[in-house]
């Protein structure tokens, strides 16, 4: 079997439909409700004229709410503990643009690769990406090539959907993706050699596309371990309000917190839970003695530009951002990793 | 911070509780809880042996907390918070869990009060598990009284008040004090003439050392609290200097302006400058600037000219006296109901239907007829005098629902008297029923039937009206069944008693309660029957309900033995329960300051600052708030949070 | 669409017999909470549903806690103080009216049902009427069924 | 129509003059045609700031981190701080010195009124342009012009511009030191409270339903919160951990915070956070929009902050931000508030 196949738009929802009940899988696609792209388990149609979501897909991995397990504790006795697994719901979510596709590798790297987190895991084993290229202009805050991206890039994904007009390019990435392919049956069309020659040259039309950039990407791990008390830093962080939305809405944020849901019960009973925290609040590094070690705006803008293009970098050989571009298009008041990342790179050299 | 011993002590009341809630049941399940060190269940907490077994139990095991669960705070809270102490551990970690009238008393269902009891008492012991130890804060008191009302229940109290040797400020809205009792002709059940026991007490009052007198002065605001009030008086110029009065009358003769006499109840006239009568005290004119032609020797100035001690000041302006005073009583007396809203009876506008007060004004030697009873209409003795009773009273539907108390009584006297005055007269009264409980009050109404021949008709009057000189009065004798028709000489309708104008008018100013009927409320109706809600505020009289006049001069002691108790020492004891700032998340907002009921609260240095000795505990700083900076103690929003979960806890 | 008709609806009749509504009732501890005394001294009873907790004053009714006792799973909401002119701080009935008509508001903007939330001026002296605000307020509350708009979901 | 250079030569003379220790205002962004918030400290720089339909922060938060900022720097402020306001943000100015955040002596207001205009919503051009990506935008009277790659466009300020505009009651900043441009008060483009009246004719379940929807969507990453000048605390009552400590805070106190709500992003949490947030604005709002702009997951949060400015209209006679002495909503109260509901 082909790994590159051609699926008629009209025919996108039969494979959807093979998926359900042939691969017991759940899909997932981005839904506009009150104005927000937001991965929805597919209801009727699906449509993929999102730009992008709102929020990554990062919650199928990493939700921002996991219980860990339950607990309960008579007066006198030893808590019991029991361990709660994420359901083994195979998940398919349509529609993963490049950038978020790349996003998943980075968040593997952090929790399978020599961490083993159980509950990433079991659900990351459960869900497949079927992404779709971006071969339209990008927005103005795109910058994935300048950080080692694409708009084509199969990076994290299973599939690869590419529009073409009136039918879409299916190419399959992973094993998992070739399955996926196999349920289709008739909807998936094998690619005539015009349709690959066709995708191929919407592919390069799409990567040629000019986008904003990071200066010399490759310096800027160094540059920016030289500018840890610069100076502009105050500067630049100067308007930043505080707000989390930056760091929720990024596909590679991945720091969390752990606390104890009661449930107001006698005997007391309750949740270990895990929530996405956020190294933009002030809370984040707060210590019990009232020291906060970031205690001011400028402190944790230089963490996030710092971890997404110098210590993750460090620590995986990779840069952590992945051009999306939400945290810019999103900031209150115009904060742009880009433009930061270039002026602290400039200024150092 | 660590976790609290609580001990829980659930009381039976006998089978108050226990009839109705699992009382071993629910100590077990408090024996449950994490904080919680000793639980167990008793059939009498409060008895010698319960209390006892309390202190043995915080001793033996080392509990630092208490919870009783039993009945109201209100009733044995005290007494739990002083065993606590006498165990050596603060009252203050001492709640009690009321199951009893909250619960035991209100359900039947032994498995629903037994979830509930055990909710409530939960709720209790998570609270306390937050409590701090805390000591009373001793606050210095103005040892200085105000009584606020110069009848006889004010005179009374004042006296009682200053020759236990403290200060006394007594302040009366009018020129001179003695009040309604004043206007009475004779007193039941002894028939002994009111003026002449109350003017003695009126003299003494005026010659006490210990007594500062304000008369023709009102309270304006009152701030502060129990220990400290901070009184703010408006004193209305009299126009003249009672030192330099001779009392020598040229005054009256030649003032132009004749108004009605209030104190004869316009039953005689008086001029815009006069004495309200002969023993006023202070024994001084008043220049009543509402009738007076304009305080202007332009216009008049007549009075000024005549007066060759030069006692009058026109130019004299109200003054605003500030008295600090530990305590205050409040003794701002009753109104008659208005007759004007008695339509039934004519609304006021039937010529010689008079009140009760009006009568007392006929009957009194100092009155307008100099003691003769004559009618008002055409001043003939009246031959045939109906008396009605309960007008007004009695009678939710259209007037006041409760019952006046006295009316029983005076009518009977005012039938005697007249009886006596015009012997050969028929007085004729009508009722609903005789209430004449009291020392020689039934005997007296006795006497009024047999010896002075009182004729009572047990029946209301349904209408009366004006017919060929006389006052057709139309009634039923519900005992004959018979319908009863006279044509009166004269009609006396025993009003209804209300609280008097001055008497809302202080409630507002002393921000104390009232009922539903506007007297002020007592704390509590039984136990507390003096003390106004509000600490250091006392009731006496007829401005906490109708009475007569020995059970206003009990009450007037009463309330004076009260505030005597409380300034006995140099110190009062606040209950530390106050708010406390919590600075680090204090903006300075102000809000709590708008807020604060009693001011307590100010701004230092951009943060909110309490006034321990000024701060009630109301919370609603706490409420207002908008950062949780200002909590009252032992009941922070932390510890009503842990209350609301226990309360909901499955 | 009526939020109460389909949970009624949806609901067996054995569970709706079942169904107790879960009151916490803040009562002022001078009036409301008196006069819930004077209500047990009565003998007058009334449903167990609603568990007192006595507050220094209605004017100490932070709106948190009544948000956080609808969060944490009661079916209703009653707050009792003085009567306005009666309250034993003089004032605080007053800023509660207030600041309560804004939660009340808020409440129902969004959806919840009105008969979930109550406030009531209970005097020292009105047992009976205490024990039928609490009446009223369990009647009301039990077409309703579970309040679950605003309750915290744990699991 | 306000002339850019006045506002630049007011800052200019004022840094100049040393009469104010620094101006808040706005420069152009670097991410297409948004203008972003500055604090320019040097005479040289008031060449930096501009004045557009995109302006639609409210620079009082930025009032509001310079005393944080000082505070935590232990600085005193010296000379006031100069802040370019339009009508919302001089309304929340006057709050904020309402509740003593400043004195009015350290602000020195310059007033810019929208005259009759407002800022845009960027959605709505976007939805207009139609794919064409605006680089920059100006007033244009009745209109809005912009920049794009093909040339000029212009669209009817009635389209476009933010819900928040379209109601203003005060466009013009009452409170200032200098004020720029015609004070064309009154003018409303849409009726007060339009949106709300229209969000309220929806039956009880109907509400519930468009609610928790919207709640469900919350990520709690306390936007509007950030972004508000009135959430200027230390720390939010929501937070369950302390972050306000002072030499005196004990430990009991730092342990004892209570957990109104979880940290969880669910629906109970995330209605009893708005909720809370509502009820703290009650009397303190003054309908900048700004929550409900920066919101990433498109709350409508002017709908539940503009129910309660309206309640406090009607029912209480109080308007937010009218007057720097007023006493605050919540901690004062009229003898004739309405009382019908309570039982």
């Amino acid at each position: 079997m082909s790994m590159e196949k051609i699926l008629d738009k009209a025919r996108l929802n039969d494979w959807i439909a093979a998926l359900a009940k042939g691969g017991d899988w759940e899909v997932h696609a981005p839904a506009l409700e009150d104005g927000v792209w937001t991965y929805k388990p597919v209801g009727d149609a699906v449509r993929m004229d999102h730009p992008n979501t709102k929020q990554p897909p990062k919650g199928f991995s990493f939700p921002q709410r996991e219980v860990f397990f339950s607990f309960e504790q008579i007066k006198g006795e030893a808590p019991r503990l029991t361990q709660v697994m994420p359901d083994a719901k195979r998940r398919a979510v349509f529609g993963v643009r490049p950038c978020d596709g790349r996003g998943s590798v980075r968040m593997d790297r952090v929790f399978a690769d020599n961490v083993n987190d159980p509950y990433y895991q079991a659900r990351r084993k459960n869900v497949a990406y079927v992404g779709l290229a971006c071969n339209t202009p990008p927005a103005a805050t795109c910058f994935c090539k300048s950080v080692g991206g694409s708009p084509v890039s199969t990076d994290g994904l299973d599939v690869l959907l590419t529009d073409l007009g009136d039918r879409y390019h299916v190419t399959a990435v992973t094993e998992t993706g070739k399955a996926m392919m196999a349920v289709a049956g008739s909807p998936l069309a094998d690619a005539a050699a015009a349709d690959r020659k066709r995708v191929k040259q919407v592919h390069h039309e799409a990567e040629a596309q000019p986008q904003r950039a990071v200066n010399n990407p490759d310096a800027v791990p160094a540059k920016l371990k030289a500018s840890f008390n610069s100076p502009l830093w105050e500067e630049l962080a100067r308007a930043c309000i505080g707000c989390g939305i930056c760091t929720f809405l990024c596909p590679t944020c991945h720091c969390f917190d752990l606390n104890d849901e009661m449930t107001g019960t006698v005997p007391i009973k309750g949740n270990r839970v895990r929530t996405w925290d956020n190294c933009q609040f002030p809370d984040f590094t707060m210590h019990s003695s009232g020291h906060n070690p970031r205690e001011n705006t400028a402190a944790r803008l230089r963490q996030r530009v710092c971890h997404k293009f110098q210590y993750f970098h460090e620590n995986f050989g990779m840069l952590q951002c992945t051009g999306c571009g939400r945290c810019v298009s999103e900031c209150p008041v115009g904060i742009d990793i880009v433009a930061v990342v270039n002026k602290v790179a400039e200024h150092v050299a | 911070m660590t976790k609290k011993r609580t001990g829980v002590f659930v009381c039976h009341c006998g089978t108050n509780i226990a009839a109705t809630v699992d009382v071993s049941r629910l100590a077990k399940e408090m024996a449950g809880e994490e904080t919680v060190a000793f639980s167990r269940d008793y059939v009498y907490m409060c008895s010698d042996p319960g209390q006892n077994s309390v202190i043995e139990a915080i001793k033996e095991n080392n509990l630092d907390s208490v919870v009783v669960t039993c009945c109201s705070p209100n009733l044995h809270e005290k007494t739990f918070r002083d065993n606590a102490a006498r165990a050596g551990i603060s009252g203050f970690t001492c709640e009690i869990a009321n199951i009893r009238e909250q619960c035991s008393w209100v359900h039947k269902n032994r498995d629903e009060a037994t979830a509930k009891a055990i909710k409530i008492s939960r709720s209790a012991v998570r609270r306390v598990a937050r409590n701090q130890s805390l000591e009373p804060i001793a606050v210095p008191v103005t040892r200085r009284v105000m009584v606020i009302g110069g009848g006889i229940a004010g005179i009374q109290a004042s006296l009682d008040i200053a020759n236990a040797g403290l200060e006394v400020v007594l302040v009366e809205k009018l020129a001179t004090i003695g009040g309604h009792m004043l206007q009475l002709s004779e007193t039941f059940p002894t028939l002994d003439c009111s003026q002449c026991i109350l003017s003695p007490k009126m003299v003494e009052v005026s010659r006490h050392p210990k007594i500062t007198l304000m008369t023709y002065s009102e309270v304006q605001e009152v701030s502060g609290a129990v220990g400290n009030f901070r009184v703010k008086i408006l004193q209305k110029p009299t126009y003249v200097d009672p030192e330099a009065c001779k009392l020598c009358d040229e005054c009256t003769v030649v003032c132009p302006v004749v108004v009605p006499n209030e104190h004869d109840l316009g039953l005689t006239s008086r001029r815009a400058i006069h004495i309200p009568f002969a023993q006023a005290i202070p024994a001084s004119y008043t220049l009543d600037e509402d009738s007076c032609l304009g305080l202007n020797p332009i216009r008049c100035g007549k009075c000024k000219d005549v007066c060759e001690a030069g006692a009058i000041n026109y130019d004299m302006l109200p003054k605003t006296v500030v008295e600090d005073v530990g305590a205050i009583v409040v003794a701002t007396g009753f109104d008659l109901y208005p007759q004007e809203k008695i339509l039934e009876y004519g609304a006021g506008n039937v010529e010689d239907v008079l009140d009760g007060l009006q009568f007392e004004r006929l009957c009194s030697a100092s009155g307008a007829t100099k003691g003769h009873v004559l009618r008002p209409s055409d001043q003939k003795e009246p031959k045939d005098v109906v008396f009605i009773q309960c007008v007004g009273s009695r009678d939710p539907a259209q007037h006041c629902a409760y019952c006046s108390k006295i009316c029983c009584m005076y009518t009977a006297k005012h039938a005697r008297l007249y009886k006596h005055h015009v012997p050969d007269g028929r007085a004729y009264v009508f009722y609903i029923d005789i209430r004449s409980g009291g020392k020689g009050y039934e005997e007296f109404v006795q006497r009024a039937m047999e010896e002075d021949e009182t004729v009572y008709l047990r029946g209301r009057v349904s209408k009366l009206y004006r017919k060929d000189g006389k006052v057709r009065v139309l009634g039923t004798d519900t005992l004959t069944g018979q319908n009863v028709e006279i044509d009166a000489d004269m009609v006396v309708l025993a009003l209804a008693m209300q609280p008097s104008k001055g008497t809302e008018e202080a409630a507002k100013v002393l921000k104390i309660g009232r009922d539903k009927d506007g007297f002020l409320a007592e704390a509590h109706p039984k136990l507390k029957p003096v003390e106004s809600v509000t600490g250091g505020i006392y009731l006496a009289g007829c401005a906490q309900g109708p009475k007569d006049i020995p059970e206003t001069v009990s009450q007037a002691s009463a309330a004076a033995a009260k505030v005597i108790g409380l300034l006995s020492s140099d110190t009062l004891n606040h209950a530390p329960t106050v708010a406390r700032v919590r600075r680090s998340h204090c903006t300075g907002c102000e809000m709590c300051v708008t807020a604060c009921p009693y001011k307590a609260i100010r701004l230092e240095n951009g943060k909110a600052v309490v006034n321990e000795v000024l701060c009630e505990g109301c919370g609603s700083c706490t409420a207002t708030c908008l950062r949780a900076a200002i909590e009252v103690k032992n009941v922070t929003q932390l510890q009503v949070f842990d209350m609301i979960e226990a309360c909901l806890t499955v | 669409m009526n939020a109460a008709k389909p949970m009624s609806a949806a609901n067996p009749m054995s569970e709706q017999q079942a169904y107790e509504p879960k009151i916490v009732a803040f009562l002022c501890k001078w009036c409301s909470s008196a006069g819930s005394d004077l209500a047990g001294v009565s003998r007058i009873q009334y449903p167990a549903n609603a568990t007192p907790i006595t507050v220094p004053c209605s004017g100490s009714m932070s709106p948190m806690y009544i948000l956080s006792a609808f969060n944490k799973g009661a079916d209703g909401v009653l707050v009792s103080g003085c009567h306005i002119g009666d309250c034993h701080y003089m004032e605080g009935n007053f800023l509660a009216r207030r600041k309560i008509h804004l939660v009340k508001e808020l409440l129902q903007f969004i959806g919840v049902e009105e008969n979930r939330f109550r406030m009531s001026w209970v005097s020292a002296a009105e047992g009976a009427k205490y024990a039928q605000v609490v009446k009223d307020f369990v009647e009301d509350l039990r077409p309703l069924g579970p309040q679950e708009k605003l309750k915290a979901q744990r699991t | 129509m306000i002339n850019i250079q006045d506002i630049r030569d007011t800052a200019r003379d004022l840094l100049a003059k040393g009469e104010v220790r620094a101006v808040i205002g706005w420069r152009a962004g670097s991410r297409g045609m948004a203008v972003e918030p500055v604090v320019i400290t040097a005479p040289e720089q008031a060449d930096e700031l501009v004045w557009d339909p995109t302006c639609y922060h409210n620079l009082a938060l930025h009032l509001v981190e310079d005393r944080k900022f000082l505070a935590h720097a232990r600085k005193t402020a010296g000379a006031p701080i100069g802040i370019i306001a339009k009508g919302c943000d001089a309304r929340a100015i006057v709050v904020l010195m309402q509740e003593n955040y400043f004195k009015r002596e350290d602000v020195y207001i310059i007033g810019v009124s929208c005259e009759g205009s407002g800022v845009i919503a960027e959605w709505k051009v976007a939805r207009q342009l139609d794919g064409a990506v605006p680089t920059a935008a100006a007033f244009a009277g009745d209109e809005f012009a912009f920049a794009t790659a093909a040339g000029e466009k212009r669209l009817p300020a009635r389209e476009v511009m933010a819900d928040r505009c379209l109601e203003c009651r005060n466009p013009f900043p009452k409170e200032h030191n200098v004020a720029l441009g015609e004070d064309k008060t009154g003018r409303a483009l849409d009726a007060p409270f339009a949106a709300l009246a229209r969000f309220e004719t929806r039956s009880e379940g109907e509400r519930w339903e468009f609610w928790q929807r919207q709640f469900e969507r919350c990520i709690r990453c306390f936007a509007c919160r950030s972004v508000c000048p009135m959430c200027y605390c230390e720390e939010c009552v929501v937070d369950s951990i302390n972050i306000a400590v002072a030499p005196e805070t004990t430990a009991e106190e730092k342990a004892n915070r209570i957990r109104w709500i979880e940290r969880s992003a669910v629906k109970s949490e995330n209605i009893t956070y708005h909720m809370t947030r509502a009820i703290h604005l009650a009397g303190r709002c003054v309908d900048c929009g700004e929550c409900e702009r920066v919101c990433p997951v498109n709350i409508p949060l002017r709908l539940l902050n503009n129910k309660m400015e309206r309640e406090a209209r009607e029912r209480f006679g109080y308007e937010p931000g009218a007057s720097i002495g007023g006493p605050s909503l919540v901690a004062s109260f009229r003898d004739d508030d309405p009382g019908a509901f309570i039982r």
